[in-house]
């Protein structure tokens, strides 16, 4: 639809709504629940096994532009960046956006200053490879083989160089933990890392390890909207189920009349 | 005000908006600090407001509203200012090869050839837009062809040696869900290639018995178990996607990016 | 001395003996790490960007920016360049958080277009959703129907994070969580298809396009 | 180290040579596989093209083939570029090639479009027309300002002409010009029609999805909702497709290579497992017990 018809003024309204007061409430200081999220553990581990191993930390935050997700794996990179300060360990990130580089190098240069350790930060650990999805791959692989890290994070949005860069490190033993909300590249990370965290948990990871009331209460405002949204679809099943079509002509679609006419068309195979 | 010139006047007037920017960056560098967030976030919100309100607002019998016709303008230009961004790219990967080279750090010699290979497709590409011939097309498609494509493609391909190996290592009946994993794979993999699917090919064409073709079990997968599992997925990341557009929209997000002094 | 450029035949073997190379090269890295896939590896950061910097003069900033204001006499566009070079005041201590302006035009942008997409994108998927009647129809799809809705609800419960899922829910969210996996399965099968083919690809043009056509000569 | 125990760990760089063999013999030596079963994603791709050529207001609009891909995924996307461009050229269809997600794209389209336009008498600026690569991030602007004005959103094409001045751009002004949309490609870009372009004209316009087989499983929900009338998901897409058109190409020779390479990896599945099985079994017999 190019202009908004009435029920998606209506849903995107009501939704918004509830999102932007769950917001509100968090961040005036309402106390917020959120479930752990398995594998989080994990991320003090794979520091720790570094720091005993005396081998650096590899970190990505993927090929994503200067967007929320890529600002949301930065703050995991961050605090898990704060843990390795303290160890005195070194943490590598190399970039795909250059518009990321300034606030990655910013935001791990804050981490290391944060344990009091900002004498041993390099701005060149966090460097620019390219934007060009397979020579960034290229780039990452060379520094895995080359530097031979023991842990790697993997947190943002990921394409197929996912699996080029989880099995170099999984080639050299690396302990790898990923978190991705692209799903087509979840099934590899689960094939190659040692910890996954899917879909939506990332967004939960972040609001979890942050605990940010913004983010906290983004996320009970998602679980509200995402619950509406469920019991809106069991409703419309079992209503179009027993020939009321109300909630299904709600979401009414353009598209129906498109389906009919290729049905009709000769030579389509009915 | 607005209006085309014509003739070398242009420039005139191009000078002139040069200047005019100066200014404006000037009168910018007087804000104070603690009106710069405000500004920041009243031009998130208005740019916003510009698809949302066009969006929303009642369109007339042609399905436009008084917004339409801006739509195109605000199309162009964000393509120009993406544009300008590339040379933040350009300009940290050139320090920091530049800087390898200048201290003759270890490895050095790539960043040369580094070099080499930017300016060659960069400068053959440009000659070939502004003065194509034979010559400068031969030129730009042996960096283009021979080189970028041929990497391009090759990094890509190197993926199937390393889901050969992820393959053989993960999917082992460990675990309930490394199970799970490894049956679904396994069923779509026979049914996606010819040779697999001639497996069950002396199974009826039609009826019943055809449900149990090797390429139809996989289809149901596809369509009946994993569409529904990825919806799922989706309407969760939907929804966090709104929620995002929210709390940037209306300037409610924190963090160390968004708390800094400015 | 550089008449091989013009000759088309001469080129085309050049072009495959390099591309021969490169793809060669990178291979390398399967056996392990090495200098030659470390040389290619620049070579392909360089090609990249340089190709970036060409693509982008020539595809946009020269149609839709360089010849509307010079040639056309739109000089106005002469602010987009004041504009665009805000993104490089991030380099800035002093004036990085003038660079927050154009991005604050990005963000906004992006967050104002998201409710067009979210309508778009998502009331097609509600409605094919809702579009699983149980009842009324033939039992094979009455089943397949059921499922679908299943599943749906099962993945979706592993996906609440806002309260501790005990009982039931928990089983219900356990399964939920058996059955991302099964996607995820079907999703790996896919895509070994994909990542196969495009080695048949590279395959291909090392068998055929170089050893068999540019130096066996074969037609 | 147990004969099982080494079969469970064969060094990955045996996998590999494994993998190139089954790859790179049966293009050599050319292995007999059957054809591969015409899926129905495929059928309705094609037969929605065939509807196009069969009506007589819609074969005389523009189809819009979105060529988003780069060299990376060239095997996938410009095989189903190749097959698909046949079968427009075939049917006589006026074609215009546009891309927003790599410069790649739309210069390889081209080269497609001039190695097929003598065979099918097909010349550019009056059968087809090339609009020309637009950076991804101002795809969404781009494509909303196509809905009421084509020319103007794209403004000149690849050899810098004014859209207004080419031929096969007669009458065509917006969205509702477009016969449909064929989107090529091997990244997320397939949204930006669905979200801002395919239901924004009088009717909505029928879209078509060329996909690697990576994306394939995404995609079906969308077949479902009607918001695709068809796909082609891959190599194996591609070649069903020529099966279809009955013009065997690379797809179909590919075929070959993709079985045994599927076969390799399901065998190697296989012996892992059992070989995992037959060890554990060892071990827990010899008492050490600890098996993992």
């Amino acid at each position: 639809m190019e202009h908004a018809t009435w029920p998606a003024r209506i849903v995107l309204i009501v939704f918004s709504a509830i999102i932007v007061a769950a917001v509100l409430s968090a961040q005036r200081g309402r106390k917020l629940f959120i479930r752990r999220i398995p594998g989080l553990t994990a991320i003090d581990e794979a520091v720790g096994r570094a720091t005993e191993m005396g081998r650096p930390i590899l970190s990505s935050v993927g090929l994503g532009g200067i967007d929320i997700i890529t600002l949301q794996a930065l703050a995991i990179i961050s605090s898990v960046a704060q843990t390795a300060a303290r160890y005195g360990n070194r943490v590598l990130l190399p970039i795909a956006d250059p518009v990321v580089l300034p606030v990655a190098e910013d935001a791990l240069r804050e981490a290391y200053t944060a344990a009091g350790r900002s004498d041993i930060f390099h701005a060149e650990d966090v460097s620019f490879l390219s934007e060009r999805q397979f020579a960034y791959a290229a780039g990452v692989a060379g520094i895995i083989n080359r530097e031979k890290p023991a842990s790697l994070f993997l947190f943002g949005t990921f394409f197929a160089e996912s699996l080029i860069i989880a099995e170099n490190g999984n080639r050299i033993g690396a302990i790898q933990v990923a978190g991705t909300p692209s799903t087509t590249q979840i099934p590899f990370f689960i094939a190659s890392c040692d910890y996954v965290i899917i879909g939506d948990e990332f967004y939960a990871a972040t609001a979890y390890l942050t605990r940010q009331p913004t983010l906290l209460g983004s996320l009970v405002g998602q679980d509200i909207v995402k619950g509406i949204l469920l019991a809106l679809v069991v409703l419309g099943v079992l209503l179009l189920s027993f020939g009321q079509p109300a909630v299904f002509n709600f979401f009414e679609d353009k598209n129906l009349a498109l389906m009919q006419y290729f049905r009709k068309m000769p030579g389509t195979g009915g | 005000m607005f209006r085309p010139v014509q003739g070398p006047a242009v420039w005139g007037y191009i000078i002139g908006a040069l200047v005019a920017s100066g200014v404006i960056f000037f009168l910018l560098t007087l804000i104070p600090g603690r009106f710069r967030k405000p500004l920041i976030a009243l031009i998130t919100f208005l740019a916003g407001l510009f698809y949302a309100l066009e969006f929303f607002w009642p369109t007339g019998r042609d399905d436009t509203n008084f917004l339409t016709p801006f739509i195109d303008p605000a199309g162009q230009m964000a393509q120009v200012l993406q544009a300008f961004a590339l040379g933040l790219g350009v300009y940290s990967l050139v320090s920091v090869h530049l800087r390898s080279i200048a201290r003759q750090r270890s490895g050095w010699g790539f960043s040369v050839v580094l070099f080499a290979a930017l300016f060659a497709i960069a400068i053959s590409g440009l000659l070939n837009a502004y003065r194509p011939n034979r010559y400068n097309q031969n030129v730009f498609n042996f960096f283009f062809v021979g080189g970028l494509q041929a990497l391009d493609s090759t990094m890509f391909s190197i993926i199937a040696f390393y889901i050969v190996s992820a393959a053989y290592r993960a999917f082992r009946i460990r675990s309930v869900e490394a199970t799970i994993l490894l049956s679904s794979a396994f069923i779509v993999m026979l049914g996606q290639v010819a040779l697999g699917q001639a497996l069950t090919n002396w199974l009826p064409a039609e009826g019943f018995g055809a449900n149990l073709r090797v390429e139809n079990i996989r289809t149901w997968i596809l369509t009946r178990v994993n569409s529904p599992a990825v919806l799922a997925v989706d309407f969760g990341l939907g929804m966090g996607a709104l929620a995002t557009a929210l709390r940037l929209w209306l300037s409610l997000e924190r963090g160390s990016y968004f708390d800094r002094e400015l | 001395m550089f008449d091989f450029l013009t000759d088309p035949a001469a080129m085309g073997k050049a072009i495959v003996w390099f591309a021969a190379l490169c793809t060669l090269g990178l291979y390398t890295i399967l056996y392990r790490e090495n200098v030659v896939f470390r040389f290619f590896e620049h070579i392909f950061l360089g090609l990249a960007t340089g190709y970036a910097i060409y693509a982008t003069w020539n595809d946009v900033l020269r149609p839709r920016w360089w010849t509307p204001m010079v040639a056309e006499g739109r000089w106005w566009w002469a602010f987009a360049l004041s504009a665009g070079l805000l993104f490089y005041l991030i380099y800035s201590k002093r004036y990085s958080w003038m660079s927050r302006l154009i991005f604050a035009v990005f963000f906004g942008f992006a967050a104002g277009q998201a409710f067009q997409f979210f309508a778009s994108t998502y009331f097609p998927l509600i409605r094919s959703a809702i579009n699983n009647p149980v009842v009324g129809v033939p039992v094979p799809t009455a089943i397949n129907n059921l499922l679908f809705i299943v599943i749906l609800v099962s993945v979706m419960t592993y996906f609440f994070f806002s309260f501790e899922q005990r009982g039931g829910v928990a089983r219900v969210s356990r399964m939920g969580r058996y059955l991302l996996m099964f996607a995820f399965g079907a999703i790996f099968g896919s895509t070994i298809m994909a990542r196969m083919s495009l080695l048949i690809g590279r395959v291909f043009f090392l068998l055929d396009t170089w050893i068999r056509q540019t130096i066996l000569g074969g037609a | 180290m147990g004969f099982f125990d080494r079969l469970q760990n064969i060094d990955r760089r045996v996998l590999y040579l494994l993998l190139i063999l089954a790859v790179g013999l049966p293009l050599i030596f050319s292995a007999p596989v059957p054809a591969p079963a015409v899926l129905p994603p495929t059928r309705s791709f094609y037969d929605t093209v065939e509807a196009l050529a069969n009506d007589p207001v819609r074969r005389n609009k523009l189809v819009i083939l979105s060529a988003n891909f780069s060299s990376s995924t060239a095997a996938e996307s410009l095989t189903q570029t190749d097959t698909v461009m046949r079968h427009l050229m075939r049917r006589k269809l006026k074609f215009a090639i546009f891309d927003f997600v790599d410069p790649q794209g739309r210069e390889l389209a081209q080269q497609t479009a001039e190695k097929l336009q003598n065979q099918y008498g097909y010349v550019y600026g009056r059968d087809y027309v090339n609009w020309g690569y637009r950076p991804v991030g101002a795809a969404v602007p781009t494509v909303k300002a196509m809905v009421r004005d084509i020319p103007a959103a794209i403004g000149r094409d690849i050899t810098n002409t004014p859209l207004t001045e080419i031929p096969v751009m007669e009458g065509v002004k917006g969205v509702n010009d477009i016969a449909a949309v064929i989107e090529v490609t091997g990244s997320a870009s397939l949204p930006v029609w669905i979200g801002y372009f395919q239901r924004t004209g009088r009717e909505p316009v029928p879209t078509l999805f060329c996909t690697t087989a990576v994306q394939g499983p995404e995609a079906f929900p969308l077949l479902k909702s009607g918001q695709l009338q068809g796909m082609l998901v891959g190599l194996q897409g591609a070649a069903e497709y020529e099966v279809l058109l009955k013009e065997p190409g690379f797809a179909t020779r590919g075929s070959a290579s993709l079985s045994y390479a599927h076969f390799l990896i399901l065998a190697l599945i296989i012996l892992g497992n059992v070989s995992m099985l037959l060890s554990r079994s060892r071990s827990s017999g010899s008492g050490t017990g600890g098996t993992r």
